[in-house]
Parts: C-alpha cells; structure tokens; sequence
C-alpha cells in the first residue's frame, strides 16, 4: 500500500484516478477501521487533510462552507455555525467518542455510505450541498441526491467531496438531531431523525424537512412526515400523523442492533422528539 | 469482638500506583525482546466442522515466516482436562467453534505473520452445530465429544450433558403444598465476556533443551506453567513464568489460550515469539462465561416464609467438558434459611467458545432466576422485599442449601442497612422502578507462599505468588505491616516469577487478601519469631522472656522494663553481627474463607416510548468482614455491580444461524460506558471472619451477583411487566410493553 | 464417629444413601474409607471433593483433623474467578 | 512497500522515524518509539486505551496512521507529569483509588487532560460524556469520574 499527501484537490482527483485500490483518508476512523476488520486493502491512501481550504470552517452568503478534512470537535468548537445549525451540529458530535470526534468528518460520514450515519439525516433537513471535484470540474449535488444503498454513493470515478455547505436560513428556524441507542455512547444508531422546521409569527410551521437514519437501505427523506407538520403548531394529532408517517416509510432490517419492528416504532418516537426540539428552537409556542 | 488496628482500614497510595499513571507500567504486550518474532493465529470461520487438511506450504515458503504450526504439532497430553485445554488452545481434528484456532505463524514482523496467515489452506468439512443450551441437551443434538456423558445420566438428556448436580435437604413438594403462593418461572441469560481491556499476551522463548521463559498477561502463573509444562512435554522447573500486570481478568484469564501457541512457535523457529490476541480473537476464542436456561419455583406463605424452593439450572459451557453449574446450584438458595430446598445444575457442551470463569462464576444467572421469583412472590403477597427477606435470611447456625452450616455471616446486617439507608425510602419518580436482590459468593482460601525478608535499614520486602490484578500489592502491604507494628511505606510487595517464591494458586475465588493475607502474617510471626531471639541474645535473655509488641521486641515477666524496646530496625541493623539475615516465611493452603453476602438496591426509570433502560441511583450493600483497604474494597463492590448492570441490560454473545459470532468486539459486544451510569454507593459491612485473623473475607465476586435481579426486578416495577431473559435491550422490553 | 452427609447428586455413587457414621481422625481418613465403602465414589473423591466440616469448607486438606461429634459434608470442589 | 520517514515531536521532543505506510501511530509509538503507556484494548476505535493527543486533539492512536504524525506535535501518557512531579489528574486519580488494573489508566489521563484543557470546570455528567469512549471494566467508574472532578477543583485553584 503507498500513502500519498495530496496537494490540492487536482492531485488528489488525479491520484483518485489512477486506479480502482485508491482511497481518501480524512479522518480515517471508517476506512482504517475497515482495514482492520473488513480486509479493505486499498492499494493506496490519499491523505486530504493538508489540501489548502479543506480543514477550515467559512462564513458563504449567510450559511457555512465546512471543509471536507474538518472535524467534528472543531465543528462543536464553532460557535456562530452551532448557532445556526445546532441539529447538523449535534448530529456529527454524537458520531464516536471524545477521541473519534478529533478526526471523523461529516463528508466523511457521508461517503462511508452508511444508512445509519448520524450527521446525514440532520444535513438532509438542513438540505445540505456538497461541492463534489472531480476530473470533470466540480458540481454541486443536494445530499440527499447523493446516497445509493448501503456503503454506496452516486459519486462518480475519482470524484470527491470538498466541502458541505449548510444555506442560510430563516429568522424563525431550528434543526435538530436524536438518535436511539442502546447505550448512551459509543453505538451506532438504531434508529434516528433529522428535523428541521421554520415556522411564522403565529408559531405555525410553515416547512418542514424529515429525515430518518437506520431504517432502510440509504437514509430516507419522508415529506409525508414533514407534510403532517406544516400548517399546524404540532399538536398531538400533527406529531402522531408524523410518526405514523415515519413509520411507513420504513423498511429496516433485523440485525444485532435491533429488530425490524423496533426499528420502526423507533424511528417515528425520534422524529417527533426532534421535532418538538427544532419547534422550539424555532421559537415555536404551542 | 471488635479488633483495633493501626493500619488497616487506612486509604494509603498502593504501591505499583506510580508506574500505572505514568505509562511505565509492563502489561503483557509490553514487553518486547531484540530478535522476537511476532505470531498471529488462523482461525475457523465454521462453528464446527472437520478439518480434512491443512497445508501450510506457502506460508512456510513466504520470506520472513519462521514458523508454522498446526494441531500436529502438539503431542498427547495424559489428564483430559489438560488435553481440552490444549485442543482449545490448537484444535485436533476439528474445529469446534467460531474462532477456534486451527494454525498459527511466527514471522518476523506482524505484517508477514498476517500475510502468512492468508497463505494456509485449510479444508474443513461443516459438520452441523448447536447453540443452545436447551437444544444440545435434547437427545438427537450434535454431540461435541463421544463419551463424557455424565455418568447415571439417562436417555432424556444428550451426550452433551457433561454434568448434573443437585444440592438440597428437604422436600419441597411438602414445602410447595404447605404454600399460599406458588410461583414457578423460566429464565433465560445470555453468555457474556468477561470484557478485560487488555488482551490476552505474551512473549515465548522456548529453547531445544527445554528451558524456557514465558512473560504473560494471567491471573495465576504457576498455573500457566503447569499447564504448559504438561502440553510443551517439559519439566516446570525449566519453565520460568513471569506475571506481567494483568490489565484485567475478572476469570478470563484463569487458564491459557495463546501461551502453549506461542511456547511452541518459539521452540520451532529457535527464536523469542510475541503473541497478543486482537480484540476480535479475545471475544471469539477465550472467555466468555455460560449462558443458561432455568426454572425457579418458589412457595411462600401468607406472611412471606419461604415453605418449598427448587430450581433447575441448565448452562451452556461451550465446545468442551466443564464443571460449573454446581456453583449456580450450589448459589441459587445460599441468602435464605430453607426446610425444603433443592436445586439441580446440568453442565451442556455447545459450539461456542470453551467458557472460562467470570467473578462468582455460576452465581450470577442463579441468583437472578431465584430473586426475580422472590420479587413476584413479595409484589403479588403485597409484602415488602427487605422485611420478606429479612424473615427468611440465613445466618449463623443457618444449615445452607448447598450443605454446609453457616458461621458468623453479614446477610442480616447488609439486609438491615439496606432498609434503614434513605435510598430505600426515597421518593420514585414517575416510569421508575426500585429493585432488590441478594447476592452470595463462597470465597475460597487454597495454595499461597509468601517470602519476606527483613532488610539491614528495618524495612521490608515481600514476594508473593498471585498476580494483583485489583490492588493486592497494597492491602499485603498494609498487611504485613500491621503484624510487623511498622509503618506502610516501610514495605515493599512484589509478585515473584514462578522461580523465585513457591507456588500459588490463581487469582480468584476472592483468595488472595485473605489467603496471601494468611501467609504473610504468618510470615511475619516467623520472622517476629527470629527477632526476639535476637533481642534476646542482645539482652543475654531467655527468647521466651521476649515479646513483640508495637513493632518491637520487649523483655516480659521478670525482665519486664529492664531494657528499653529494641524496635525492628534497631534489631536489623545488628543482623549481620546476630546471626545473619533474618527473614520469615510462610507456605500453606489456608480454608475457613468465610462466604460473603451483598444486597444491591437500584433505582431503574425505563422510556415507555423507546424500551431504554437507565440506571438513576445505585447502592450496594456488602459484608467483606474486615476492609484491609477500604477503597479498594468499594472498588471491588462498584466494579462488581457494572458488570453486573452491563449483564442485565445489553451484553450478550449474538450468534447468527451459520453460529458466527456477529458482534465480536466492543462496539456491539455493549459494555457500560461512564454516561451509562451514576455514581455507585457502596456500603462497606463488617462482619468479621472467624477464619481470619484480622476477620477478612473475600470481597471480590459477590458484587456481581445482585445486580441482574435488583435492575430486572426494577424494570418489572417501572414498566409493570416481568423479563423472563437477559440481557433486557430496548428491544426486548419495548416488545414486552 | 462423625456424621458424613453425602449431598444432593453424589448420592447417586452411594446407593442413596445420604447419612453415615465414619470413624476418622482426618480428611484423608475419612475419605478412604468413604471411597472403600461406596466405590462408585472413589472416581469423584480422586478427581477431587470439598468437605465441610462444622461448616468450614475445607479444599483437599488431607490432614484436617476431624472431631469425635463433627459433622462432615462432602461437596464437589468449587472453583472461582 | 517502501518506509515511509516521518519527522514530528512527541512529548516536546523531535522524533524521527521510519514506518511502513499501514501502520498506524499506536504501534509506531510501541514498537519503535518504545512508549508503551498507550495500550491497544480494541484497534478499532472504541476502548480509547490508545488515546494520544495530535496538536492538542484528543485521537484514538489506533485510527491514526503514524505517516500523518509528520510535523504534528503529538503527546501521550509518559509526556504528562512525572515521578517526581505529577500532574494533579495522575494524583487524584491514585488518591482516589481511581485504577484497580490500570490498563485503561494511561487513556484516561490523556482523554481528561484533554477535557480539562477545553472545560476546566466539568458538570459530572459532561466528564462522563467526555469520557464515555473511554472504557474501565475494573472500577464501573465512579472513582475514577471522582478524581477528575477533584483534579478540576485543584487546577481551578479551588478548595476541594
């Protein structure tokens, strides 16, 4: 295997190019532990992280431009950005312990391609863009539009992921992330939701994104969710129409984390629990 | 009688305490030597099948492997239980689990070795597996061995039934019919492991002639060596093993897994060979303790007298014979005073990891089928738990269920001062449950050798036997000292290799403060001995004219006051004039190790929405006789209630239908993490050992035998429905609700 | 004479029989004449038995000295963590 | 496989050394540096018994590849106190009985002193959060949650 440091995001596509065995190395904290456990041998690693612009955190028409390289902790450590989007925020904090959060990053979480990764529900809600550089130029593309099935993405050959940009948004907004595991750390979701509300003067929502995580092959947008919840000021009826709609569009599997069915009860207790705090972060009364 | 004492029950810093907050202490993948190779293990992906071949030609061909071994390799062992230990370590003919090692490497870096491994062929032939426990039992399952059925076992069980046990006097079908509730239930428990942080490891150097020295992570090295003397064919005292600081071992590491391996490697290629078990090696192929299937049936009258009991334990010990329902058996009824009992145990083989001990082994899943029945009979009889067990608790006099008659024991005391402690009578919340339970362990004394030396500037070193694998080094420590009348920090304890102190049996059992305690004051006494006929030489005395007291000799009788004390350093300055150095020694096989009881009360709120389990107050109650160091001791009963509160919510072995292991380290295998817990109170009882002469008993295992019922038993009240399984996941109870 | 209990499963090699009377001054004694009497125990004693003698567990101590009126319980050998 | 040579500074010194391009900074640290205080419970980023910091942020050393110490500035366990001058988390932690094995010990100096760096003053559950990755088996962590709260009162200059 070499380890390569790439320049720039053209050595690092070109590198990316070069052959099949290549992989990025951000944070590490998937790809290594795959190396490990999985036999993932890549014939190559092409460490980003020194790659001018990749490791910074910045201000872009009112929302945030987060480096692909950049961190959870130094995301947490950002005020302005916890402020704005404190669900996207709180989402990639729960990836991994204190020691995981030094390195793991929300591009990288994204590409790992996991349905039950923590920060792509809450970027879904926030919708999120990520710049993606590859040999043909560079793209934006909604996250949403990117995630395939499990540990796969509609990135093209040799393309990368840059850097995520969270928009602007409302005065009277709020996003928010919850995720159920068996413990209170160091699990992967069982089940989760993305929410993110804005609502008017009155307190009534008037958009709303749902995301789930951990219940289907790729994280899912669910609008029927989202749809119980605009127009109302989520009374009981709007929260239990959202969950049933979250319920729905389930469709998980058995496995050592959790039973299907569990799964699916879950999910919907996760969106209206997030929901109710993104309401009020939203400065909604009910 | 209440004793007085200078030293114990003092807090003081223990001694290899620097060493482990600076990173200098030399745990088992510490060590390494110029030249050493390094080892990996091949192992078997089936849960059972025969291996038809092996070919190792092209990972013996690959540059850089020195050595390559397989089942072949070892000779025939005599014991049978040696022999098991041996094929566990290296199977023969088949692979009988996941993860059973079928081939093993040394090469001469870590990447080769790995390389290496991926170079074996092996052709297995998948033979049919079974699981669990009720399963292999039944006749018609695969049966692992041919002829290790228990002896006067019928056709209604299968030849996987290794043992049957049964304890008891009485009859409890008269106790059952004297009954006004009778309550029968079946429980199941999951296999769990004993979840050390630090692997299993070692490093090997094996020559020709048949010396060796073995460095190793163990709870008992005289073990390790007999056990590899036996497998290697060499003599012991050509094998020199030494304990490094265990990073924990809780009974995982009673016995060998790597260390024949690794001997055999580095006899074959000539060279030192490391070993060190990956995490996913140590979940698949050492521990894990059994799983179990149950039922408990317990009658009790109007005012909560327990008229009948029976239980019937059935554990799965994984793909060899062993012993050790007989202590589930032997547990199950110990807290309470019984006219009509019996419980039976049936030792099960199945194509899981051989099982190892885990603190109080046998005890724990016991315990928590019999106290989650007496928690029904008190709901449904509307009658307290403490003051229902109170009414039935053993206590001295008590003939116990398992046979023998109880001496002073602090059951009655833990029991009271659970009651009378605030925790009991506070406020719960809503969804929030408060649960009870008892907890036993025998506490074994068994083989120790002590050597103490008393130095020319009057302070003193210790070697003793038995790895410290939570604090040991300082309660000796504190212990010699006491006897001696000296300060604490004029001792030093050191845990000999296996050739420089004589033998000592493993770790556990709660043996060593109170068997290495045994030896080492009455190494002192010998030592003491020696230093009054010096002073009374000095003194142109009789030796029986002097006595030892407060750390110095004085004249007594006639004599008394003629001479100022003659301390202990005053009379080891003068030693090499007096007769040479003077040292005692002590080596025996102390009993009388006096059984320990705990009640544990937990606080449990569980969210009806999501089956999620959280433990909001905890606080342990425990008679230990006599707390040498009284933190150490609270970290016995704190430790001890986690690993119990990881039991009963989310740890287990998960298997899936092809019987691989699907959750072979610490991400989904779920241990209790810091924000899992709150602080966990413990209560220190004294009641003193009669058996010991500061009263010690051992406190290192009953701790873990409450919590499964106390936080089942508290989820049953949060949520107004009974788990009948561990562990209760989120799943399971959101299922039950 | 001490009273010997024998307990729960080992009855199985003693015919049944739970109680008996053995004249024996020590463990090793008592078990070789135990072991003479029921030899379908002698496979048990010679793997190894625990004794409880007046309610202390005794560990293969051969020379435990055993009293006149003692009672005497013969138990598997138990093993910990 | 070529080795890969690397030029950082571990516990304030300058380090050099060569390491093939898989392995990662846990073992270079072991293996060839001769720091033996981080231990390797998992290699999979889950015990946190490997826990270094890299320019100040904690990390699990088993997830980090030793080529990206170049230029870092990484410390570990034996760069914090000393025998003779320990750092006041390493005493309270032994004042506290905190370690029963001591295995996980090492990871847990370097996880709270990196807490303490960000939050000298942690609520009781914010250290159990912080230290969640950070597995004892031994002592069901109450001592040890104990001895960084008091380590915190002492380096705060308050009276415990």
């Amino acid at each position: 295997m070499r380890y390569v440091v790439a320049k720039d995001s053209r050595e690092a596509v070109a590198l990316l190019n070069t052959g099949e065995g290549a992989r990025l190395l951000s944070g590490g904290t998937d790809v290594l532990v795959q190396m490990k456990l999985s036999g993932v041998a890549p014939d190559m690693l092409i460490d980003i992280k020194r790659i001018d612009g990749f490791n910074t955190i910045s201000a872009e028409d009112s929302g945030f431009r987060i480096g692909a390289t950049v961190s959870g902790a130094k995301m947490g450590a950002h005020p302005a950005l916890k402020t704005l989007w404190p669900g996207v925020v709180e989402a990639v904090e729960l990836i991994g312990s204190t020691q995981v959060q030094g390195r793991a990053t929300m591009a990288g979480n994204l590409c790992n391609g996991s349905p039950a990764a923590d920060s792509v529900p809450a970027m879904i809600a926030a919708e999120a863009v990520a710049r993606i550089e590859g040999p043909d130029g560079t793209r934006d593309v909604p996250i949403a539009a990117l995630l395939k099935g499990p540990g796969k993405t509609h990135l093209a050959k040799a393309e990368l992921i840059s850097s995520i940009f969270l928009p602007a948004r409302a005065a009277r907004a709020g996003d928010a992330y919850l995720r159920f595991i068996p413990r209170t750390e160091m699990d992967i979701a069982v089940a989760s939701a993305g929410v993110s509300l804005e609502v008017d003067e009155n307190s009534v929502v008037t958009k709303a994104v749902v995301a789930l995580g951990a219940v289907a092959p790729t994280v899912v947008s669910v609008p029927e969710a989202a749809a119980a919840l605009i127009g109302t000021k989520l009374d009981a009826a709007a929260l239990e129409a959202c969950a049933k709609a979250c319920t729905a569009a389930c469709n998980p599997i058995d496995d050592k984390r959790g039973t299907a069915e569990f799964r699916t009860k879950v999910a919907g207790v996760m969106a209206t629990r997030a929901a109710k705090i993104a309401y009020a972060r939203a400065g909604g009364q009910q | 009688m209440k004793q007085e004492f200078k030293v114990l029950g003092t807090r003081p810093i223990r001694p290899d305490g620097l060493d482990k907050v600076t990173g200098k202490a030399m745990f088992g993948a510490d060590k390494s030597v110029t030249g050493m190779l390094h080892a990996r293990i091949l192992r078997s992906p089936h849960a059972h099948a025969e291996i038809v071949s092996i070919d190792t030609s092209k990972a013996e061909a690959l540059a850089g492997v020195k050595a390559v071994i397989t089942g072949d390799d070892f000779a025939d062992v005599e014991n049978r239980w040696s022999r098991y230990t041996m094929q566990n370590c290296m199977a023969q003919g088949r692979a009988l689990y996941d993860g059973h090692a079928v081939a093993a490497v040394a090469a001469v870096s870590k990447t080769i070795a790995a390389e290496a491994l991926k170079l074996i062929e092996v052709e297995y032939k998948v033979l049919s597996h079974v699981m669990d426990v009720d399963e292999a039992m039944a006749p018609g399952a695969p049966v692992l061995h041919e002829g290790v059925k228990a002896r006067k076992l019928g056709d209604d069980v299968s030849g996987n039934t290794v043992g049957y046990y049964s304890f008891g006097h009485g009859d409890p079908e008269k106790g059952f019919a004297a009954a006004d509730e009778v309550i029968e239930r079946t429980f199941k428990t999951a296999a769990v492991h004993q979840g050390y942080i630090e692997p299993h490891a070692c490093l090997a150097d094996l020559g020709s002639d048949g010396k060796g020295e073995l460095w190793c992570s163990t709870q008992g090295h005289y073990m390790v060596r007999e056990v590899c003397a036996e497998i290697l064919h060499i003599d012991a005292s050509q094998l020199r093993v030494t304990a490094s600081e265990i990073g924990g071992g809780f009974g995982g590491k009673t016995t060998v897994f790597i260390e024949p391996v690794a001997l055999k490697l580095s006899q074959k290629a000539g060279k030192p060979v490391k070993l060190v078990m990956s995490r996913e090696d140590v979940f698949r192929a050492s521990g894990p303790t059994m799983s179990a299937s149950m039922d408990v049936k317990i009658g009790m009258s109007k005012d909560g007298k327990i008229t009948g009991a029976h239980a019937k334990l059935r554990y799965q010990g994984g793909a060899f014979p062993y012993q050790m329902v007989m202590m589930g058996a032997m547990s199950a009824f110990a807290a309470y005073d019984l006219e009509h009992v019996q419980a039976e145990g049936w030792d099960v083989m199945t194509n899981r990891p051989k099982m190892i001990s885990y603190r109080a082994p046998g005890a724990p899943m016991a315990v928590y089928a019999v106290e989650s029945v007496m928690d029904e009979l008190c709901q449904k009889l509307e009658l307290d738990p403490i003051d229902t067990r109170l009414l039935n608790a053993a206590k001295e006099g008590t003939k116990s269920s398992y046979g023998p008659t109880f001496k002073a024991i602090g059951l009655v005391e833990a029991l009271e001062a659970a009651k009378a402690h605030p925790h009991y009578s506070a406020p719960l919340a809503p969804n929030t449950g408060r649960g009870v339970s008892c907890g036993f362990w025998f506490n074994f004394g068994g083989q120790v050798s002590v050597s103490m030396a008393i130095n020319a500037d009057g302070t003193v070193n210790l070697i003793e036997g038995n790895p410290d694998i939570g604090g040991s080094r300082a309660s000796i420590s504190m212990m010699a000292a006491e006897a001696l009348g000296i300060e604490f920090d004029r001792v030093r304890t050191i845990v000999g290799d296996t050739a420089s102190v004589g033998f000592s049996d493993v770790t556990d059992g709660s043996r060593v403060t109170f068997a290495v305690g045994i030896a080492t004051i009455n190494a002192a006494k010998a030592a003491i001995k020696e230093m009054c006929q010096r002073a009374a030489k000095i003194w142109e005395i009789d030796a029986e004219a002097v006595e030892w007291v407060d750390g110095a000799a004085q004249p007594t009788g006639h004599n008394a006051g003629n001479f100022p004390p003659m301390s202990l350093a005053e009379i080891a300055a003068t030693s090499g004039k007096t007769g040479g150095p003077i040292a005692g020694h002590h080596e025996g096989a102390p009993d009388k190790a006096g059984v320990s009881f705990g009640v544990h009360l937990v606080d449990v709120e569980v969210d009806p929405e999501t089956g999620f389990t959280a433990i909001k107050r905890y606080t342990a109650f425990q008679d230990v006789g006599k707390a040498i160091h009284p933190a150490y001791v609270e970290g016995q009963i704190q430790g001890g209630a986690v690993q119990g509160i990881g039991w009963a919510l989310n740890e287990e072995y998960i298997y899936g239908e092809d019987g691989r292991l699907q959750n072979a380290g610490f991400l989904d295998y779920r241990i209790p993490v810091a924000s899992d817990l709150p602080m966990i109170e413990p209560v220190i009882i004294e009641v003193p050992n009669p058996g010991h002469p500061f009263g010690v008993r051992g406190c290192g295992e009953t701790a873990i035998v409450p919590p499964l019922a106390a936080v089942a038993n508290g989820v049953a009240q949060a949520i107004g429905v009974r788990m009948f399984a561990l562990p209760m996941s989120p799943p399971k109870i959101l299922k039950a609700l | 004479m001490a009273r010997v209990v024998i307990f729960g499963s080992l009855r199985a090699f003693t015919d049944g029989a739970g109680e008996m009377e053995i004249e024996a001054a020590t463990t090793r004694e008592l078990l070789k004449k135990l072991a003479a009497r029921h030899p379908a125990l002698a496979e048990t004693i010679e793997a190894g038995v625990s004794l409880a003698i007046d309610g202390e567990v005794f560990k293969e101590a051969w020379f435990t000295p055993i009293g006149p009126d003692s009672e005497v319980v013969v138990i598997p050998l138990m093993v910990g963590g | 496989m070529s080795k890969i040579h690397v030029t950082t500074n571990v516990n304030g010194d300058s380090v050099e050394f060569l390491c093939e391009p898989d392995e990662v900074l846990l073992d270079v640290l072991r293996d060839r540096l001769n720091l033996t205080g981080a231990k390797e419970g998992c290699g999979t980023g889950d015990c946190g018994a490997c826990s270094v910091t890299i320019d100040g942020r904690l990390v699990a050393s088993c997830l980090v590849l030793g080529a990206e110490a170049e230029g870092r500035v990484i410390e570990t366990v034996e760069g914090i106190g000393s025998a003779k001058d320990l750092h006041p988390l390493q005493r309270h932690l032994l004042e506290h009985a905190a370690l029963q094995c001591g295995v996980c010990t090492p990871g847990i100096i370097v996880a709270a002193k990196a807490l303490l760096a960000e939050n000298p003053d942690p609520t009781e559950e914010e250290a159990r959060y912080w230290l969640a990755g950070n597995l004892c088996r031994c002592t069901g962590y109450d001592k040890i949650i104990r001895a960084v709260l008091s380590a915190a009162t002492e380096m705060r200059g308050e009276n415990a």
